[in-house]
């Protein structure tokens, strides 16, 4: 059975779920339940975080198991990681992931390592959830995807829904999962609705879904640049071109089987992230496909991505700055040559 | 906590006074203004306001010089008013304009004028912290007189940051002044709830510097306390923690429900606590202004606020071309 | 500063004072053995000796069960010792071999024993205090009696973590005991420079919690005071800041020329003021001990560390696909 | 003139020049001097840094510029961004780069970030020196390459010395930029001696350098992987093979055509680098050289890293876990065929 809800609820939904099915589960943030100890207000009525989107669950839960946090990254997110290597299984809010800078160490050198540097002895169930995306005009300091520093850090599992349906089960999967998973949650998804799976279902990590199957190009869109990636291959049918869209949907670990079998098919490929360029997760990708597919390549392996540069707060800018069908379509046209692309 | 004296009004200038009530109103309009427009949506993005708490902007930078530096907050507006930032730039920059303070490329939560020693508003609680303590470091290094001011929320106050750049600024006797905007809330969590502290200004006695705490809505109280710690700065005799307890009338960000504010203490607040009206009050009780004088100052701004978006309006959208540039001053 | 009594000792059995110089003397000795091979280059990488400070570790430590936690430092052998961890492991990790507490992947730096409640020394500096927040927000969950205590230096006090960690800490009354080693030195740099609070401890008050400041060379004292503090954080009555006021007998780390240590002060406090020495004049004063028992635990341990050694060194390195296990408990 | 010193000597020679010439140059950071007010020490004998690499400076210039901080990398390293904001030049120096965790913000949000968000009009001037590199034996913490993270910002630049020479005027000519940039100085290459320039001198940021021909494969080389990737050419050479070796010196800005060039010349191209391998400096070099270059290709770019693991401690683990230039004639080996290898 399915039942229709929004990217948002999906995750309310999740954080309910793994909270009744074991009660080890905490949520622990900024205002993750809001207003602690305002008399008038225990507990209803409580903003869930600044996008409400965990309205509600410190109702059902109460203040144990939802805790508000003073405005100390490194503090809390050290505080979960020890939870979690003691015996919870935290979800830790990081309201948007630009604030890593505040506590990436706990996150890094703490939560990525113990597992490891203790000889296996440690584990560290610990997950994140953050906002990332732009799209938002929240400018340059609240509109970063930098899911790219956390795929390079070994230890570390990364999380990129892009609907509803997903977030629920990658969610879950990530609660349960023993290692620390950091999911990412884009802001502008939140009131995108979407069939969701009733009850407590997950999605397995390294399993990349093809969101429309084709044989002329490969499109992997990352997070929320699926959307863009399939208003392009929408586009390029018009023209005769028929493009298979693969969602990764985790970063680390990645499928990079359905990737490259998709690309042994279809012989081309771009890759669309709204991250910055450089060492990205883009980069990751056409490397990993480029050498292991490397016979099998029609042309060179295109990212369009955003730009080496800070995301603008001027709608006019964000709007440039941001991967669109056209930007998909123009690094087509280059792959293809112009006779081609034309002609059709 | 210290209340502005009566004498500090008798001592007070026309000038000055008309420049503190001036700035306390262009705060209080624009904020009033933008508050508006982001509810026709016209203004795009995060928007903390700052009415309310203007007597603790107004009276801190009463001391400054453009050679003065501050560091902000997301709930800048205020302090760049204060700072003498320019209206116009200020509202088109919040409307993402080629005209902005930033070219549009900041927008409310990263207004910025460097040349009136403004570092910046910014997105992240508690960065402005370490700034403040840089700002500092460089006039003792070149040996100016300059200071530093550091705004910071109660919410700041227990981010790390807080402690490293007052320890620092402490054992280094820098030019800094840490003014802690104790409005009792960060976002929706109380202060009470949040820090453990009864008083930010309680830790100035254990890093041995200075520390008051005085009532921010008090705009001469805030100014008094705030001039001798800009004095001490300046003297080099070190930093001080001045706390302000104040108010903000709105939410925490444009769009807040704001449930977790008690509805009484919140109206009796901007009724009867307001700091431009206890100012106003004030100035009229000991004939340093006059109604005349006052009533010409609301309506220049009114006219000056009605300018600046008038002016954003007929701004033009930066050219596409400016997504990629200013990235490096050179590449 | 409080000292122990000569009625704690009279009270204390002598079972627990057994324990208590054993733990000492294998923290003396084990360090001293690192030392020596250090300087004949068999242990690699970074080496932070303990030496000096027993009496902080094993005074807190002994009112501690395996179910209670520590976290660490990159001093970290100490505390390791006292909370239980076994000789030949620890010696082992540091070795870099396959029988390692932790297989040889982590190191002096990352001395780590789970099961003992050890989380692990910690090559960043400050990052234990969170962690042991953590550790605490666990016991409160799960409503069990189980304390976290956090082991820090005096330059650790100085980066944010400690005040966020204090805090947080302070608002949930957590069951953590946060034991600054006060050694009077961060690397190089002295406390009286980098600090500019008189005592860490002075942080208490601001913060409403308990707070102490203790001689650390004084076995008893941290005893007594970390008694206490254990208690009160059992009973749910929060945290405590226990300063115990120390001495780091060696360099910061082995290869510190230690040119900034006053060489008279460190002399005196080696041969005056050793923690060992003190505590075995105070249990044969008291009777507690006698000369037989004293030899025969010294000997034993000498034993102990001699094993440690050997069975280090006979002890395999890893296994080369022992590089890439452990990342991940699945991936 | 050139007089041989080591790199470490390098360094600390940068540095004296720098502040030299212009008194805005600050040096600050943990134990920079060492031993502030302690009265027997002032100011002779202090450690200048862990490993020795700024002893002496303080003698020269006096504590007002090289400041000893607390440990409290966020408070010193905003400090030092807005320093540079209002009119210094420091110099800042973040001990090991795994500290980063610890003061990423002002490194990413605020240094990164101030000339963008403020349209131009505020520019930072800041080095910061840090440490990286693995094959110390000193475990997961202290052993990361983390440029990759660096790279990804944009804003920064990002500068990758293999040796002497390049150390000193790649530091220099990374004070005297306007903009923010970070310096790695590999823990390994401390002791290594080289010609190095007197005096005043600059390298130009993008600039990569070949050091050594060849055509039948290019191997980039970062940080100290150029002597990894020199010795694997040697014993290519033996075996008939001539491989170009480029050290890129910079990352960002990265020098691609000189990269390119060089394919386009021998149509084979190995990445070598120590760090970790998702997202990484050498999936960017391949990602931008398989696109720019993938005509020229003879056989896929192939990276030699290191593992998606934290760095082990035990030397036993370390050697394994490094790039080696047996690991670069293996990946050698699967771009030729074994035919072609082994018969020559
Ligand atoms: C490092 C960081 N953490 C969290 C946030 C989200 N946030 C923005 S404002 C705010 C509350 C700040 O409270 P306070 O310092 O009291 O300032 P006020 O809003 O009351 O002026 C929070 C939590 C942020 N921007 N940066
Ligand atoms: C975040 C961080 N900054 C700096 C260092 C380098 N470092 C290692 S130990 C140390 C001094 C710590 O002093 P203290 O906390 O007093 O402990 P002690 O060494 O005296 O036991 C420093 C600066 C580090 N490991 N981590
Ligand atoms: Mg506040
Ligand atoms: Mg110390």
């Amino acid at each position: 059975m399915s039942v229709k809800m929004s990217y948002s609820e999906a995750i309310n939904d999740a954080v309910r779920q793994a909270m009744r099915k074991d009660e080890n589960v905490i949520l622990i943030g900024e205002d993750v339940a809001g207003g602690a100890e305002v008399d008038h207000l225990q507990d209803q009525g409580a903003w869930g975080g600044v996008f409400g989107v965990t309205k509600g669950i410190v109702e059902e839960f109460g203040r144990d198991r939802v805790i508000d946090t003073p405005i100390a990254e490194a503090g809390y997110m050290g505080a979960a990681v020890s939870a979690a290597a003691t015996g919870l299984r935290p979800i830790a809010e990081l309201m948007f992931n630009d604030f890593i800078g505040s506590c990436l160490d706990e996150v890094m050198n703490q939560a990525a390592k113990f597992h490891y540097m203790f000889g296996g002895k440690a584990k560290v169930p610990l997950t994140i959830r953050t906002i990332d995306g732009a799209g938002f005009n929240a400018a340059a300091q609240h509109s970063q995807s930098l899911y790219a520093i956390f795929t390079h850090i070994p230890g570390l599992k990364v999380v990129v829904p892009s609907n509803p349906y997903d977030m629920k089960g990658l969610l879950l999967q990530a609660i349960f999962d023993d290692d620390p998973v950091i999911v990412f949650e884009d802001k502008t998804l939140y009131s995108m609705k979407g069939e969701v799976g009733e009850g407590f279902y997950t999605i397995p990590f390294g399993k990349a879904e093809i969101k429309r199957k084709g044989s002329d190009l490969t499109i992997v869109g990352i997070g929320k640049q699926v959307f863009t990636a399939m208003k392009a291959a929408d586009q390029l049918a018009k023209k005769g071109f028929e493009a298979e869209v693969i969602d990764p949907r985790t970063l680390s670990p990645l499928d990079e089987g359905t990737i490259i079998e998709s690309v042994k098919k279809t012989g081309r490929l771009i890759i669309v992230d709204e991250a910055y360029p450089r060492c990205s997760a883009a980069t990751d990708i056409a490397a990993i496909v480029g050498d292991k597919a490397f016979d099998y390549l029609d042309a060179p392996i295109k990212r369009v991505t955003a730009p080496h540069s800070p995301v603008p707060f001027s709608p006019a800018l964000e709007k440039i700055y941001m991967p669109s069908p056209e930007k998909i379509l123009a690094a087509f046209q280059t792959m293809v040559g112009d006779r081609v692309f034309t002609t059709v | 906590m210290q209340a502005g004296t009566e004498t500090s009004y008798k001592e007070m200038t026309v000038d000055k006074a008309k420049w503190i009530y001036q700035k306390m109103q262009e705060i209080r309009q624009f904020e009033n203004a933008v508050h508006e427009i982001f509810e026709k949506g016209e203004i795009p993005g995060f928007v903390h306001l700052y009415a309310g708490e203007e007597a603790v902007a107004v009276g801190v930078c009463a001391h400054l010089t453009d050679d003065d530096k501050i560091t902000s907050t997301h709930r800048g507006h205020g302090h760049c008013i204060a700072k003498g930032c320019d209206l116009d730039g200020m509202m088109a920059e919040i409307f993402g304009r080629a005209t902005g303070l930033c070219k549009g490329k900041g927008g409310s939560m990263h207004i910025a004028d460097v040349s009136k020693g403004m570092l910046g508003a910014n997105g992240i609680v508690g960065a402005g912290l370490p700034l403040a303590i840089g700002a500092g470091l460089t006039a003792k290094v070149k040996k100016t007189d300059n200071v530093a001011v550091c705004f910071f929320g109660d919410g700041a106050s227990n981010h790390g940051t807080f402690h490293e750049a007052v320890n620092m600024a402490a054992i280094w006797k820098l030019p800094v002044i840490f003014v802690c905007e104790n409005n009792g809330f960060g976002e929706a969590s109380t202060f009470d709830y949040a820090a453990a502290a009864d008083r930010i200004s309680d830790f100035a006695k254990v890093y041995k510097i200075a520390g008051d705490t005085v009532d921010g809505r008090d705009l001469m109280a805030v100014y008094e306390a705030a001039g001798k710690a800009v004095d001490r700065a300046r003297k080099g005799e070190g930093p001080t923690i001045l706390e302000c307890l104040t108010y903000r009338d709105y939410g925490h960000f444009e769009g807040d429900t704001q449930t977790y504010k008690d509805k009484e203490v919140q109206e009796k607040a901007i009724a009867e606590d307001d700091c431009i009206l206890r100012f106003q009050n004030a100035v009229k009780n000991t004939k340093l202004l006059t109604d005349e004088e006052i009533s010409a100052i609301d309506s220049q701004v009114q006219d000056a606020v009605a300018h600046a978006i008038q002016f954003s309006e007929d701004s033009p959208f930066p050219d596409r071309s400016e997504t990629t540039t200013d990235v490096y001053v050179s590449y």
